[in-house]
């Protein structure tokens, strides 16, 4: 009753500061000073078509290095939580065998998954999408595949190296900007190129193509995991 | 629109809180917790709609003159863009957590979990 | 106009999900309504101008998520919670 | 060019009568696994038809249309078929007017089979 009481109370204050915020909200009429600056200068200094992906590769390019690191550390904790126990006490599970047709069309469909992904990382600065999306269309890819075989398993070897390697490559993409550049990850490092082309703003398509390529083996890790457990009794 | 978008954002944040702090089994407090992570999701993108402008990108020759005035606020976006990618990634290890509990203790009712209450 | 109708249908929808998500007495549905409330907040951030978002929150939010409370959920005996 | 939106816009409806007799035939049907076959087929079909006649009005769009239409033709009767082996491995009854149930009858028939076997190599020993 007591405990009742304290939570209706606090959805109460909640409630009364959000139709507040909601009183006092009359809409924006006109960009702030920092995404005016974006707006008018993005084209020119940085090249990409998609502000979005200026500011979050380049301008805001140490937030997005931060921000694949948490999702790294995730990785890393959930796989030594779920570390399945390799002295043979636990019994493979008896798996029902999946069909042909499921089979098959795995077969078929994860290659086209995996380009669809490696697409939308690449042209990351001329449409929506990048390095975030086709990293998470990758890790589904190998998901499907995972859910159509049972009985096999992702070799973590692989995609540790893959993931470390491309994490290198960036931040050393990131000092290259500071050397011959602005700052660090500036894009300036390659010529910005002609607008609207898949070879233009600098180095944002191969900096986005890394930050994919690490999405992916870490969400691919998170997902082999997962499954692994499924295995045994 | 922008109201629109306010007011869900505002009742799926309430109706998140309401869950996990009412519910007893620990998946449907998880559950809680993402509704309301897209609540908050849902709040950050209708601040930074504008009324009659386009997204932000730059892909007709006539939206690169006078920019400034023709697309939608670029910033709160890329916020939210980094805010899902990590709210998956402490889902999963909050699931992971759940998981080991149940293995301990083979229940997930939030009230058998009471070593560390005094 | 329409598409403030529109935005209107899919607030009602996401709320009437995220109800769904919360009271429901079986988990499997509970995931599922959960992944619908991700599905319909895409949509909604598609008519509010923000595409990168639809796009994140369509692969991510709804996809993988959901396949991960599943698979979470298949190592859970249902009675004994 | 008048022609090609008019025969788009033909296209367009057939495709949106069939999806609308897939979803008649879902509340129609009286147990899953017919609901499961006509919401597949007709909405694959009316799906398919519906991406045409928008890829007939819109002619630069073709492109990415004919990979959608490849993707549908691909995956909506794999997923379909995987619902209701998953639905048949569960038990859910079927409907009382069922003729024949093929893998009923070899999940049947793969267990004598092992029983037989079973037995044999008790034989053996």
């Amino acid at each position: 009753m007591y405990k009742k009481l304290l939570v209706f109370a606090t959805i109460f204050i909640l409630a009364g500061i959000f139709l507040k915020l909601y009183q006092n909200f009359d809409g924006s009429k006109t960009l702030n000073k920092t995404a005016s600056y974006y707006a008018k200068n993005g084209a020119s200094e940085v090249g990409s078509t998609n502000i979005v992906t200026a500011i979050v590769v380049t301008y805001r390019g140490f937030d997005t290095l931060g921000e694949v690191t948490i999702l790294f550390v995730a990785a890393a904790i959930i796989g030594f939580f779920l570390k399945t126990n390799a002295k043979g006490t636990n019994r493979i599970r008896n798996l029902r065998f999946s069909s042909e047709i499921m089979i098959t069309a795995s077969k078929i469909l994860m290659p086209i998954m995996f380009l669809i992904g490696a697409y939308v990382f690449v042209n990351g600065h001329l449409s929506p999408g990048g390095g975030f999306q086709g990293g998470a269309i990758i890790a589904s890819g190998v998901a499907f595949f995972l859910l159509a075989n049972p009985t096999l398993s992702v070799n973590h070897k692989v995609l540790s190296v893959l993931e470390s390697t491309s994490g290198l490559i960036f931040v050393l993409l990131g000092i290259a900007g500071l050397i011959y550049g602005g700052g660090f990850l500036d894009n300036r490092v390659l010529p910005l190129g002609k607008f609207g082309t898949l070879f233009s703003a600098g180095i944002i398509p191969l900096v986005y193509s890394f930050i994919g390529l690490k999405v992916g083996a870490e969400l691919s890790n998170i997902i082999s995991s997962l499954q692994q457990i499924q295995k045994e009794e | 629109m922008e109201y629109i978008g306010l007011i869900t954002g505002f009742i799926l944040v309430i109706l998140g809180i309401w869950g996990f702090l009412t519910q007893k089994n620990i998946l449907k407090m998880i559950i809680g917790f993402t509704i309301s992570d897209t609540g908050i999701n849902v709040i950050i993108v209708s601040i930074s709609y504008l009324k009659n402008r386009t997204a932000p990108i730059l892909n007709r020759p006539d939206l690169l003159t006078d920019t400034v005035n023709k697309i939608t606020d670029p910033v709160p976006q890329a916020l939210v863009l980094t805010a899902i990618v990590i709210g998956v990634g402490v889902t999963a290890l909050m699931l992971s957590y759940a998981l080991r509990l149940y293995q301990e203790k083979n229940t997930l009712d939030i009230n058998n979990f009471k070593d560390l209450k005094w | 106009m329409i598409f403030n109708l529109l935005a209107i249908l899919l607030g009602i929808s996401t709320i009437v999900f995220a109800l769904v998500a919360i009271y429901t007495k079986k988990l499997i549905f509970a995931i599922l309504a959960t992944g619908g409330v991700s599905l319909f907040a895409s949509i909604l951030y598609l008519l509010m101008a923000a595409p990168d978002v639809a796009l994140t929150e369509a692969a991510i939010g709804s996809g993988l998520t959901t396949l991960i409370f599943l698979f979470i959920l298949n190592k859970i005996k249902e009675e004994d919670v | 060019m008048k022609i090609l939106d008019i025969t788009g816009a033909i296209l367009t409806l057939i495709g949106s009568i069939f999806i609308f007799l897939g979803a008649l035939g879902v509340l129609r049907m009286p147990d899953v696994y017919n609901r499961i076959q006509t919401g597949t087929k007709a909405s694959t079909l009316g799906t398919m038809l519906t991406l045409t006649g928008i890829g007939m009005i819109h002619p630069g769009w073709f492109g990415k249309i004919a990979i959608l239409i490849i993707f549908i033709a691909i995956t909506n009767p794999v997923s379909s078929h995987v619902l209701a082996r998953a639905a048949h491995f569960i038990n859910i009854p079927l409907t009382s007017k069922t003729v024949v149930d093929k893998l009923r009858e070899s999940k049947i028939e793969e267990m004598e089979n092992a029983l037989k076997l079973e037995e044999e190599q008790k034989n053996d020993f």
